[in-house]
């Protein structure tokens, strides 16, 4: 039934929003999945997956378009850029390592809003109370933290940039949360 | 608002990002269908609620996601250690509601006869 | 006692009141007494007065780590209500209600209750469920409590907001009329007054630092700073740190301490008339007679003592009550401070004896332990003088947590679906 | 007429800072008034000769000007931009003039010269403190009626806001190395210290322009530089650093606990036309890792008779006035003090041409220096005098002056008198971070003694006065080296704390100790006479320290005072709380961001555009938004609702379920896990297969309920109501992580990752079979409770045959962003079959009509399974699971508990009230004894008639018996029954 073939309706569709100092916009459609993996059995994971599972607290590994993020001591964000819109490459490839794992695949349950410019940092401070300065969240640390009254995933892509990762009903309220950050940031 | 050290993410993180969990170090009873009521009562409700120091669980719910224990005195909130959960309760020395923290900002109140 | 009255304060204002003689005593302690009372809040100086009152018991001390009246009594929100669902709840917060009505009169000390009504709004349908549950328990046992429109829930408050637009809309209210608040000093220096007129003896600045026992474990007395003190019974009402007492004896009770915060505008003219709860977004206000608005925050997530807390508790009741009363959003935060209150798993007192004859316990009062306080006190000596609980406070024994008999009036407003 | 003189005819030509040719208008009380910028509300005033600005609080006593800053007791004020932007009770020492702006006084009916409202201060010696305690009682109604209301109005200051503010306020998390609140000289030393090792530096201070007691204090230069233009270039430089922060107009209200610092910042309400993005004021939420505490002292007042008139001051705010802002405070300034700076206030204002007209020093012999000066001016100076009363109904005209002992009082005509007692280190700060003070005997003064966090204090705060030592222990504070240099003319001592001379404990005399809330010397020691030995006893029975300035003036005197009728030393008396916030902060700043769609976030289902579409109403559950039902054109709520329900059971409905919570469970002791979670047992439970389970606490009552499927031997899709999603997984964490750590199990939040549609009703299958491939459907091949991984018009899918409402019925998971495009292609098909969409209500009767509880509604957390008669599905033979022993317990398994039964109305019209209380005799007295309530209530469309869910005390071993409802207006008869009303066979739902 090929007129049946579902097109996928993303969330924050429409939204847009930013100041002279920040730009905030929503991230393309990725995979993802919530890897859970006991220490010693890290390294099986990561060949198949073609990213190394980072092990330190608050950092992240990035190839291929893919990014490991350390969440905690057992568990893993990984974040395919791009990807197939049916059926998740991410699912399949810790399959195939055999090791012990938990992968759910979280690609909808997760949206992302990208935060850039001058004025990132002081944006997302306007919820999050983590130190966002380059010396304690450098260039491609990740942590798990809240924004306002939501839980996000904040990944700092570069010196300027961040990706929010919000569940997919904080959304709106992330993103009305940064715009306001946003404009404050431009002040 | 708190500054809780996480023994996983091994950084200093907001209270905002964690949950407290209750005193630490009671175990479920391994045969928890035989005990009596009395002993029920004791594991499911009575709390040392100690005024001093106190071993507590917390999650950092909005973090790495990780139950932990901590040492904290519960007169200055000032926190003695964090670790990791599974480990034996660390021994600190008594801090008791000493003259070194101060209870309350009555604490400079003198006394009324 | 010299009586308190118009004629007395106009006697006074011609002579510059230099007649007033002290409201209460502060005598050394005695070496023993029948009963002490640990905790000069409003319950254990209420408990005293009761003693000599209705049980003919004057020998009685309350003994006080620091200035009576300044625990929780002198830290809360002073609302009264007794609109509680279950039986227990309903029996001694209405038999304190009753109290609260004429307790100035019978202390002769204007404690200013002023029955202006708790309304409690409802947002959802689980609210709406949970509260009529309530008002028809409270009718039929006798309790007003009333069902209101939002648009008579809005007559009542003008200010309220009840715009179906609203992020929690409201749905309805539940309104006791009897409900409201009274000024907190006043009770504990009311019933200080009138204690000490009729010989108790209340010792401040005195810390509890032990319980002497006996050898078939009956109390004997309290070691104090003020040195040993001795007693037949001991009555321990001391809120926050009724573990730690509760502790001296050995006997380990159901509680956790917390941290509960509060705070005050500065002063305006009148605006809010009576008082307004929403448990749905956490918001507490009324407006004292000196024109602040009082407002009940939240508490603090860990055990602690400090009677300090986080600046998040704050914020998050001013988000809750500036989105039910926007025309507050440039009103001034004057004072915040915090209690320390002792809370029971199943949110309800406990009231009764414990396993150390002599010794009786009145704690875990949590975060409602003000509206209680003359009939906790009226029951608490009754159980001290008799030995065993008054009808009205029979199921708040210690006892209810072994058989599972709890009162769970938090469950009871389970968040439903 | 120049700019300069219409600015004021006591505006000095030459003096202060402000820029005469930039001006603003504002009015007061209706008068129009120029000024300049940077004038205050009060400077501006002074200019124009205003002294009187407001009310008192009890008496009504006209009132004016005390200070130039922050500890204003007196000079509240209503300011507002426009209707809806107006604050009551601003410090018109604080408030900034923009043009345009319009201040009112307070606390006056029906003008503030007259006053209706200043009768109370004929009645005084009756309002002594307290006196409400003793009397208003009789009769006992009239408290409420008729002394409250009078009371009440009679209090209160400002004006509440009576229009939604607005403006927008915005909040910030920050961090920092140190913060340094105060930027005086001892604040800026040690910023620069600070700044030069590199450390990140937040400077804060809560003037427009850093400076602190260089405002006033001209005499004093730094590194040979005026000071305040020092303090100036200072900030210049530091603002330039990259690792500095420096907030002029800020605040630092509050330090809690582990470093952590409130901040206000005060944006726009000194601008006149302030830009739309600009926040009316910002929070700052900072952790700092060290605190300097550099927040100056603040001068006391003398405490004498009739002290409050307009036109007393403090001498430093009449310098800061002169100064800084180029105002004259009087033409004949009368001069009263214990302490040297009063001194150097006289001679600013004597150069400035300003005639004192004398300086009374209580003190028999002040400096030399002191004397010398004021002889070279041509001052006189009254040495071991007292001023004992003032004169001047709403201005002071006249001070009587007196030798100390009595005698030989004159009076003296003055337009000002500007007094000083000294000065109070501000340690208010270090209280709120919990360190403890000791008391300066030789200074009387409290000062900074143990710390509790990581700061520490420098300069006035820290009782250190000599400029050299304040410079040193800035820099040391800093933690870096500066070299810097200060020097100024006068070395300051004295000071008293007390009542002065004519004010004693045998005197009867109004000298005001608490100003805004007109607490007098004797009103304290009457609360002494009365009882009240505690410092915390006398605050609140006198209510000093307790107004708006909270105690900032007031707190030493009248702790001296007390001390004195006590007889006791001061530190055996202590000193009253210091509290945050330090000034008194905004609702709208403390709330930030957290106001109307951010004050709570709102979560939408993927479908929740296509169900608003459809016309639906939304219902809050929790966060959550949930279609509630879909009104067609001219249906009220309960004929949607019938309709919906009809349907569902004769066609079918679709129904949005994607607010379930899901949690993905996964690993190979997955049902290891479950069993020790759920009562129920699951290691039988086969891959494709799903069933319903309980949930308990260790306590035994039913804490959440759900169907969980087995996709494969170590993967389970588990679903939780939908407000308990959140804690049901913490719970679960609780016990993996720390009672069960030797499970090989992972958990993970899967709710928002599928969309949920389900089908329900006779034709669902036909529905839905167009659209699902790899999953056979027919009743044999996935019969009711099966699960299957399939795809679903292109999308994985995860496909249940489940049923909430006793119907053949099908849930349809798709990943979310899938879920409008399956939702609107099953609706498309669906609805010319004639199905229905349906939302949470019907959902409710549907599956109240089968008997199916609803947890949080039919249960409330004291409900066993059994009690809600779900004792099949607690296991029996489970060696353990959570609740297993708490379910034994006396009183759980008792005879008589409530049990969830159905109750049917004996007339089948009338629906029962949801929270009805049922009772075996209606006609009982109160208080009446009470059996349970109804918890579920409908009317059953399909039924064709109410039907009811209750708990009932026996409930289930009184099937048939009559009970009764008594409701407010009436009493409904009703019967016990079953839960089941539909279909009581239960054939339907396996289609």
């Amino acid at each position: 039934m090929a007129d049946h073939i579902a097109v996928r309706t993303l969330p924050l569709t429409g939204f847009h929003g930013g100041s002279s100092a920040v730009r905030l916009e929503a991230a393309a459609p990725a995979e993802r999945i919530s890897l859970r993996v006991r220490a010693e059995d890290v390294a099986a994971l990561s060949g198949p997956l073609g990213i190394d599972l980072p092990v330190k607290p608050k950092t992240s590994s990035s190839d291929n378009g893919r990014t490991a993020l350390w969440l905690g001591p057992d568990e893993w964000l990984v974040i395919a850029e791009g990807g197939s819109d049916v059926g998740n490459s991410l699912m399949q490839a810790a399959k195939n390592s055999g090791a012990l794992h938990s992968a759910a695949d979280v690609s909808h349950r997760n949206t992302a809003i990208l935060v850039s410019g001058q004025g990132a940092a002081a944006a997302i401070n306007a919820g999050c109370p983590q130190d966002l300065s380059l010396k304690a969240f450098p260039v491609g640390a990740c942590s798990r933290t809240v924004l306002g009254k939501v839980e996000i995933v904040l990944l700092r892509t570069a010196e300027e940039a961040f990706r929010v990762e919000v569940w997919r009903s904080f959304s709106d309220y992330a993103f009305g949360l940064l715009a306001e950050g946003a404009q404050d940031a431009a002040v | 608002m708190l500054l809780i050290h996480c023994p996983y993410c091994e950084e200093d993180r907001s209270e905002l990002e964690f949950r407290w969990a209750g005193e630490a170090h009671i175990a479920r009873p391994e045969n928890i269908a035989a005990i009596s009521d009395e002993e029920f009562a004791e594991y499911f409700f009575l709390r040392n609620n100690e005024k001093g120091l106190t071993y507590e669980r917390w999650r950092h719910i909005h973090g790495c996601g990780r139950f932990f224990n901590a040492a904290r005195d519960t007169v200055s909130d000032r926190f003695l250690t964090t670790y990791k959960a599974g480990l034996p309760k660390q021994v600190l020395p008594e801090t008791g509601a000493s003259e070194k923290t101060v209870e309350t900002y009555e604490a400079t109140e003198g006394d009324a006869r | 006692m010299r009586r308190y009255s118009v004629f007395a304060v106009a006697r006074e204002a011609m002579r510059a009141h230099k007649g007033w003689e002290a409201q209460w005593s502060s005598p050394e302690p005695r070496s023993a007494y029948d009963v002490i009372i640990v905790g000069a809040g409003g319950h254990g100086l209420g408990a005293a007065y009761y003693l000599a009152k209705e049980h003919g018991i004057t020998n009685v001390a309350v003994i006080e780590k620091g200035w009576l009246g300044g625990g929780n009594t002198g830290r809360n929100t002073t609302i009264i209500r007794s609109n509680y669902l279950y039986e227990e709840s309903m029996d001694i917060y209405e038999h304190s209600l009753k109290l609260w009505e004429g307790l100035s009169q019978d202390l002769n000390y204007n404690v200013m209750y002023s029955p202006r009504g708790v309304m409690m709004l409802s947002h959802n349908t689980h609210d709406m469920q949970s509260f009529k549950r309530h008002i028809n328990a409270n009718r039929l046992y006798g309790i007003d409590n009333e069902w209101l429109t939002p648009e008579e829930a809005k007559a009542y408050v003008p200010v309220l907001d009840i715009a179906k637009t609203a992020r929690y809309p409201i749905n309805g209210a539940a309104l006791q009329r009897r409900g409201g608040t009274a000024r907190h000093d006043a009770v504990a220096w009311g019933y200080a007054r009138a204690a000490s007129d009729r010989g108790v003896h209340i010792i401040q600045n005195c810390e509890v630092t032990g319980i002497r026992r006996g050898p078939n474990g009956e109390v004997l007395g309290v070691e104090t700073s003020k040195g040993f003190i001795g007693a037949k019974k001991i009555g321990v009402s001391a809120a926050g740190h009724s573990s730690v007492v509760m502790e001296m004896a050995g006997v380990r009770v159901p509680l956790h301490s917390t941290p509960l915060q509060a705070l005050v505008s500065e002063p305006l003219k009148p605006i809010f008339p009576c008082v307004v709860m929403s448990n749905t977004v956490h918001a507490y206000i009324s407006q004292s007679d000196k024109g602040e608005l009082v407002i009940g925050a939240g508490t603090d997530q860990y055990n602690s003592y400090s009677q300090t807390g986080g600046l998040q508790i704050i914020t998050h009741t001013l988000d809750a009550i500036c989105e039910l009363f926007p025309i507050f959003r440039r009103v001034k935060m004057m004072r915040q401070w915090g209690g320390i209150t002792d809370n029971t798993p199943d949110r309800s007192p406990i009231q009764g004896v414990t396993p150390v004859p002599g010794l009786f316990v009145n704690c875990g009062w949590g975060t409602g332990g003000f509206k209680a306080t003359p009939g906790s006190a009226n029951l608490f000596a009754h159980l001290i003088a008799r030995g065993e609980p008054h009808r009205l406070a029979a199921g708040l024994t210690l006892d209810r947590f072994r058989t599972g008999r709890l009162i769970d009036e938090a469950a009871a407003a389970a968040v439903a679906h | 007429m120049s700019a300069s003189s219409n600015s004021g005819a006591y505006r000095i030509k030459g003096a202060g800072r402000l820029t005469p040719a930039r001006t603003a208008r504002f009015t007061f009380d209706g008068k129009s008034y120029t000024a300049l910028e940077g004038d205050t509300v009060a400077s501006a005033l002074l200019a124009h000769g205003v002294h009187l600005l407001g009310r008192s609080f009890k008496y009504h006593r006209p009132r004016g000007i005390l200070s130039a800053g922050p500890e204003e007791p007196n000079a509240l004020i209503d300011v507002s931009r426009d209707a809806a932007r107006r604050q009551p009770n601003v410090r018109a020492t604080v408030q900034e003039v923009f043009d345009g702006a319009k201040i009112a006084s307070q606390n006056r009916w029906p003008s503030l010269k007259f006053d209706v409202g200043a009768i109370n201060n004929l009645f005084s010696p009756f309002f002594a403190a307290g006196f409400y305690y003793k009397t208003f009682m009789w009769p006992r109604e009239a408290w409420v009626k008729v002394y409250e209301p009078f009371i009440r109005r009679a209090a209160g200051l400002g004006v509440a806001p009576t229009e939604e503010d607005p403006d927008h306020y915005a909040s910030r998390y920050a961090h920092c190395d140190v913060l340094i609140a105060g930027a005086g000289v001892a604040g800026l030393t040690a910023a620069l210290s600070a700044a030069a090792t590199g450390q990140s530096v937040f400077l804060v201070d809560e003037q427009p322009q850093v400076g602190g007691a260089l405002h006033y204090d001209a005499a004093t230069t730094i590194d040979g530089q005026n000071g305040y233009d020092w303090a100036q270039r200072t900030a210049a430089k530091l603002r330039a650093m990259p690792n500095v922060t420096v907030l002029t107009r800020t605040t630092v209200f509050g330090y809690y606990n582990h470093g952590f610092l409130g901040l206000v910042e005060r944006v726009t309400d000194h601008v006149a036309k302030p830009g739309k993005d600009l926040p009316r004021e910002r929070l700052w939420q900072v952790r700092a890792k060290r605190v300097v505490l550099a927040t100056g002292s603040i001068e006391r007042h003398m405490v004498f008779a009739n002290n409050d008139r307009p036109g007393i001051m403090l001498a430093s705010a009449a310098r800061t006035f002169l100064n800084h802002h180029g105002v004259a405070v009087g033409r004949q300034v009368g001069v009263y003090t214990a302490h040297d700076s009063a001194y150097e206030a006289a001679f600013d204002l004597k150069r400035a041409g300003v005639s004192i007209a004398a300086i009374v020093d209580n003190r028999p012999d002040p400096s030399e220096a002191l004397l010398a000066e004021a002889r070279a001016l041509g001052i006189s100076v009254l040495s071991g005098h007292a001023v004992t009363d003032t004169g001047g109904r709403l201005r002071t005209s006249s001070m009587t002056v007196a030798r100390n002992g009595g005698g030989d009082a004159r009076k003296i005509a003055v337009d000002a008198l500007i007094v000083s007692a000294g000065w109070t280190p501000s340690v208010h700060l270090f209280s709120q971070s919990r360190g403890k003070l000791r008391f300066d005997e030789a200074n009387q003064r409290f000062l900074p003694d143990i710390y509790a966090q990581d700061c520490v204090s420098i300069g006035a705060c820290n009782g250190t006065d000599d400029l050299a030592e304040l410079i040193g222990e800035a820099i040391a504070a800093g933690g870096g080296s500066v070299a810097l240099s200060g020097e100024n003319r006068f070395e300051w001592t004295g000071g008293m704390i007390g009542a002065a001379e004519g004010a004693g404990p045998d005197t009867t005399v109004k000298a005001f100790v608490d100003f805004q809330h007109d607490v007098t010397a004797k009103d304290i020691r009457l609360a002494v006479r009365e009882g009240m030995h505690s410092i915390e006893h006398i605050k609140r029975f006198t209510t000093n320290g307790m107004a708006s300035d909270q105690g900032k003036l007031s707190n030493m005197h009248g702790l001296a005072i007390a001390a004195e009728m006590l007889d006791r030393p001061i530190p055996k008396v202590g000193l009253t709380t210091f509290r945050a916030p330090y000034t008194p902060v905004t609702y709208g700043t403390l709330v930030g961001h957290s106001r109307g769609e951010l004050f709570d976030p709102a979560r939408k289902t993927p479908m929740h555009a296509l169900e608003t579409a459809e016309g639906a109403e939304f219902e809050d559950v929790g966060n959550w938004k949930r279609a509630w039902y879909y009104p067609k054109r001219g249906e009220d709520m309960l004929a949607a609702v019938n309709r919906e329900c009809r349907t569902v059971r004769e066609v079918a409905g679709v129904f949005n379920g994607s607010t379930l919570g899901k949690i993905e469970v996964v690993g190979p002791d997955a049902a290891e896990f479950l069993n020790l979670l759920y009562t129920n047992a699951w290691g039988n439970l086969k891959p494709g297969k799903s069933r319903y389970g309980i949930m308990t606490r260790e306590d035994g009552f039913v804490y959440d309920d759900g169907v969980v499927g087995r996709l494969a031997e170590d993967r389970f899709h588990v679903t939780t109501t939908t407000g308990g999603a959140p804690r049901v997984l913490h719970h679960m964490e609780d016990y993996l992580q720390t009672e069960f750590p030797h499970l090989r199990v992972w958990l993970t939040s899967t709710t928002e990752q599928w969309a949920v549609i389900a089908v329900q009703g006779p034709k669902a299958r036909e529905i839905i079979e167009p659209f699902v491939e790899g999953v056979d459907l027919s009743n044999e091949a996935f019969p009711h409770m099966s699960v299957a991984e399939c795809s679903v018009m292109g999308a994985p899918a995860r496909l249940f045959r489940v049923s909430f409402t006793g119907e053949l019925g099908y849930e349809i998971n798709v990943p979310a962003d899938y879920g409008p495009a399956v939702w609107k292609a099953i609706w498309e098909r669906a609805e010319p079959m004639g199905a229905c969409l349906y939302g949470t209500e019907t959902m409710h009767v549907l599956r109240a009509e089968k008997g199916y509880i609803i947890v949080g509604q039919d249960t409330d957390g004291t409900v066993t399974p059994d009690d809600a008669g779900l004792a099949w599905a607690v296991s029996s033979k489970k060696p353990d699971f959570v609740g297993i022993r708490g379910l034994k317990r006396p009183d759980l398994v008792r005879e008589g508990r409530k049990q969830l039964v159905g109750l049917l109305t004996k007339d089948p019209n009338v629906v029962l009230e949801e929270g009805g209380q049922i009772v075996v005799d209606p006609n009982q007295p109160k208080p009446m004894t009470m059996l349970g309530h109804v918890t579920s209530a409908y009317w059953s469309e399909n039924c064709g008639r109410s039907i009811a869910l209750a708990l009932v005390a026996g409930g289930r071993a009184r099937m048939g018996e009559t009970l009764y409802v008594p409701l407010a207006d009436r009493t409904i008869e009703v019967e016990v029954t079953d839960m089941v009303f539909f279909d009581k066979q239960g054939g339907r739902i396996h289609g």
